[in-house]
């Protein structure tokens, strides 16, 4: 039965891993310093102690690590791996993409990876340039992939939750700012969610602003100072990656006629493209040009206030939609 | 005749075994020329006495994985060769309805997990079917089966060391064939005992040669037993020799002079062949594994090219749950 | 001084190469099966021959092979290493990512990496899932990489050669299925070009198709179709991927007023939604909404009738450019 | 007093030198729980005496690479404490502008070509600096600096076996201070010798007790002659410990009761300060060596704190050539 309780994200994450353990005996969770010491982000904290040797420590292998969650998740596992930062999976790309990605297809669905990857990314204040990017596009091109990104602790616990249950290889990616945030209320214990799915925070009319991630916080921020003016938008929160929700994109922009999308992972090749892409594609009239904000194109450097050259700021995010809602079609004559 | 008739009829079950095995190479190397079969195959040929011995040893719950150059390991687990030509003649028969094809097709029922082609890569998969051993109380013994040069692969060696870590039963065969692909290993690492990395892991590892079934068969049954009672992986280096290029159309340059005739004695067929002529069994005993191996096989590839081909309608399929 | 010569694609990057190795000392050529054999693709042959230590066989460790190219570079070293299919770079993706793509950024320029990664990708008929791949929008979305597509003799000779006298670490994806195909005349000793830029490779005025890689050639063909029916359009055959020269495109689109973009990649996060949302984000006004064509979002089987249901064919593309051109926006007084 | 005055002064180097890294890192935490450094740092304190006694084997050619916990190898190559703590403080005359920040500076004009934040990643970058030693006529001898975890990262297997296959003169060491993060390196492995890994590559190996400066100089004598003059990798494992956090921050609950107390003992200042006592060199001259190094960062920290702030107009700069 559901329940309301205060949680932060990192306890949404540990509530929804120990219901996981609790209510899917098939499930295992391990990754490197997970179990004992409970993560480094303590998001694992005393599931090792209440589940046993279905939570575990492993070697600085992420190749093996992901490679072996594949073959026991063919065997009737589920397994939940921790990849501490998302940059670390760069080192083991091939399981996810060549392995785990490829299974189900090319077994002719003999042979599936119900997996769960758990991972963190983007840029905190004085991380270094190995410590701090954005990827989830390179998961998004991948076909066989499941990517969500939660940033509530509602989410951070609903999310998880999805993605173990689903029968896909699914990555989760979380922000490790917002782990120790203030504590909100949490329904747990509800029912589990099918993945997919967009989560609307704010209802407007001038403009659509598509983002995910923990830069939505900067987005409604940028939109609540454009309502001084008499300026309201929809946000659409895109929990949900993959699937990605690009009808709720296209109701909502028929409706606004304008489009900002706004990612911290770098502008150029970013899933930003390809929701602007689907937009255009489908023949939706756009009052104005839509725009992409993100990672102005760089390295990521570990001084904060070079970061914050490049990282879109909440200032510039409401600069940029005003200018999306203020422009005109020259020479437009609808 | 000194040998006892079952241990006569053992040897020649396990020619038979090898035939098989050539036999289906031989056939799909006829296919690739003839262009009923596209693309990149990777023959056994000289291998094969290492799947037949390993595979004698497997029960029914282990799981075997195995590399690019598969088809070998897949028979010796007892896949029909129909079923494999099939999915290497694209049909809807195929082990994986053509998704798979030569180099990366599976056939989980028969407790073959799986070619793979990425070099290395099959080795976590591996540790993974031992990882969920640990819970399933199924015993099931996992298998990774990768080449010399796959050693260097920074993928093997994290398997190796995960695997003994946490004591999971997994068996590591290592077939030794002495290149990798065009390039002898021997020019790739400093020692040439490959064995020793594993010993290093803390993985009990031996060599052996791979032409000898019974060196194979007792290494593996060791193995097994060790694994089966949760005493952790093994480590299997197996000397063997491909008599064939790495691919259909291998200039074979890298060769030295004379290697391959030396090799056509020692391959395991030959071999055993001429063990048993020498042990006393009849020629027509022996010629008769042959024969039947071909005629098997044969007739899987006559089934296999009346077979329907694949529906390209389906290609969508099976990507997602 | 510049000769023309009848090469094959192969023999053009094997002429490149032997020229780079000649005319700057610094070069080092290397990878699996590139030195003694002269690559699994004979396209190093008689190059260890020629230039002695300075070309060698490697382990099969990929990791270590680019890593040592950055290391190798950063001393003066101007490594050329060959990946022999592009999905095997996600064993070591690390490398290029979070190694090359960073150093001279994350040194303030201290440290640099002009090391060139030869690779080739693409579906051949019965190539496995593992060896059939599109990768370039994963580099594409890596600020700090430069990435070049050649196609044809001629421009597989200049791009690696431009390639491995650029100062940045940059990545030559080839294509296998072109290597052995029939000789043209290339010619040879010319001046090394800047990066960077693109090819027209048809005129026309009802549309523009950008494209890149082996797939241009179904592009033109289908092209070549439809001027039977009177229509033409623009090709451009993007050889550069990074730098890009999306400036091109736009001269041509505001000409046309109608786009498709072709890739063998996957369609979804392929870069193709880059092209298209760089076009509209322009304030460029289109006649009909851009249309992009790619890997229908699948991993890809080993049998040929199925990977070819799932990636464009020149009478797919033909038939899309006809729907693109033929598409007027309903309701769009322009 | 039983050694020679040489040799003391030899040793207060030793100690002063120890100290300088000693006071940097400690300096680091001050300004870090301040907040004046922001981030995630990695202090080496505890650790100090491998990075002095290797870098004191080691000639300006040659090129040594760390990791995240490289503070003390960048002192210790000669890279001013000054711009060391500017980058860690966003400033202008920080080695890398700010750019790199605690865990992934470098300063190659020292020959301190960088941390390294991806575990082992470190490894294969460092062959490379060999390998072109090969063509370059340089003498160059490349480090490779990774600790006990990162054994078990595939990309340190394969860096070393590039190493070996090909003879380049690549020091890697091992600094082994029993934990990967929050996580003893005994439970990750089957067999805690890990140098014998690279023996199995083939490479040359020792275990030295790392708070012990001269078997640390003395394998370090050894590796660079042999790679200096062309034959090949060493490996030096070498056992210390951390006596402080792995971050700042870290509540440390997974030491067992008593293990830092008796590192207190053996960590390589207190040692060497109790030696140096026991061979009756006064407190002073011992006292003075900690003075110094502590004046030396007081400075430098003053003035790096005074430097100007990086340019954030700057950061679009040096992606690409
Ligand atoms: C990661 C990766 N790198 C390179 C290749 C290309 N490749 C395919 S087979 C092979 C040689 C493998 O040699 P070995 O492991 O000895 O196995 P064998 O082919 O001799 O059975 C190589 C380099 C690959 N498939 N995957
Ligand atoms: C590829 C990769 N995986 C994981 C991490 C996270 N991580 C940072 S330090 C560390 C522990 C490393 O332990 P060890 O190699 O013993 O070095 P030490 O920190 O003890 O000096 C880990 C797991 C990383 N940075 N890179
Ligand atoms: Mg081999
Ligand atoms: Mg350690």
């Amino acid at each position: 039965m559901p329940e309301a309780v205060k949680l932060n994200v990192g306890g949404a994450v540990n509530a929804a891993l120990a219901r996981c353990l609790e209510e899917m005996p098939e499930t295992i969770l391990y990754g490197e310093d997970v179990g004992k010491p409970g993560g480094v982000f303590g998001i694992s904290r005393g599931l090792q102690k209440r589940f046993g040797d279905r939570v575990f420590d492993t070697p600085i292998s992420e190749t093996a690590m992901l490679g072996a969650a594949v073959g026991a998740a063919s065997f009737g596992r589920r397994p939940i791996v921790e990849i501490m930062w998302i940059d670390f999976s760069l080192v083991a790309l091939d399981q996810i993409v060549n392995q785990a990605a490829n299974v189900r297809y090319v077994s002719e669905g003999r042979t599936t990876a119900p997996l769960t990857i758990r991972t963190q990314q983007g840029n905190s204040p004085g991380a270094c340039a190995q410590h701090s990017q954005n990827l989830e596009a390179l998961l998004l091109h991948i076909p066989g992939i499941r990517v969500c990104m939660p940033r509530t602790g509602q989410d951070a616990y609903d999310l998880v939750l999805s993605a173990v249950a689903c029968e896909d290889p699914t990555v989760v990616i979380e922000n490790r700012t917002l782990y120790a945030g203030a504590k909100e209320e949490v329904t747990i214990g509800g029912e589990i969610l099918p993945i997919g799915g967009h989560r609307r925070r704010r209802d407007g009319d001038h403009a659509t602003v598509v983002t995910w991630g923990s830069i939505t916080t900067r987005v409604l921020d940028a939109v609540d100072r454009l309502a001084a003016d008499g300026l309201t938008a929809d946000v659409l929160e895109m929990v949900w990656l993959n699937p990605f929700d690009h009808s709720a994109v296209l109701e909502s922009v028929r409706r606004t006629g304008r489009l900002l999308v706004v990612h911290e992972a770098a502008r150029t090749g970013g899933f930003g493209a390809e929701v602007v892409a689907r937009v255009v594609e489908s023949g939706t009239v756009l009052l104005a040009p839509p725009r992409r904000l993100g990672l102005n194109d760089s390295r990521i450097p570990s001084a904060p206030q070079l970061a914050a050259a490049l990282i879109p700021q909440t200032e510039q995010i409401a600069s940029e939609l005003r200018e999306v809602i203020g422009w005109t079609h020259a020479g437009d004559g609808s | 005749m000194s040998e006892s008739p079952v241990a006569v009829n053992d040897r020649l079950r396990d020619l038979h075994a090898m035939w098989r095995i050539r036999a289906l190479e031989e056939k799909v190397r006829d296919l690739r020329l003839e262009e009923l079969i596209v693309g990149s195959v990777h023959l056994s040929n000289g291998q094969e006495s290492i799947a037949v011995a390993a595979c004698s040893e497997l029960r029914p719950q282990d799981a075997l994985y195995a590399t690019y150059r598969g088809h070998g390991w897949a028979v010796a687990r007892g896949v029909p060769p129909r079923n494999i030509l099939a999915e290497l003649l694209a049909r809807s028969t195929g082990v994986n309805g053509g998704r798979g094809g030569s180099a990366h097709f599976s056939a989980p029922e028969f407790g073959f997990h799986g070619e793979n082609s990425i070099v290395g890569a099959g080795a976590p998969t591996a540790v993974g079917a031992a990882l969920a051993a640990r819970y399933d109380g199924s015993g099931r013994v996992a298998v990774s089966v990768f080449g010399d040069g796959a050693m260097n692969q920074g993928a093997v060696t994290e398997a190796m060391n995960f695997a003994a870590a946490f004591g999971l039963g997994v068996i590591f065969i290592c077939e030794n064939n002495r290149y990798s692909e065009l390039t002898p290993i021997n020019d790739m690492v400093a020692n040439p005992d490959l064995s020793q990395r594993a010993t290093a892991l803390g993985i009990p590892a031996v060599r052996v040669d791979g032409n000898d079934l019974s060196q194979v068969r007792t290494a593996m049954s060791l193995s097994v037993a060790s694994a089966a009672a949760g005493r952790g992986p093994s480590f299997i280096e197996a000397h063997t020799q491909r008599i064939v290029g790495h691919y259909i159309g291998d200039a074979e340059q890298y060769r030295p002079a004379g290697e391959l005739d030396a090799d056509m004695i020692v391959e395991p067929i030959a071999r055993l062949a001429r063990e048993l002529e020498t042990a006393g069994v009849g020629r027509h005993a022996i010629d008769r594994c042959e024969a039947r191996a071909r005629d098997e096989i044969e007739r899987a590839a006559s089934q296999a090219l009346a077979d329907p081909l694949v529906d390209p309608s389906t290609a969508k399929e099976h990507l997602y749950a």
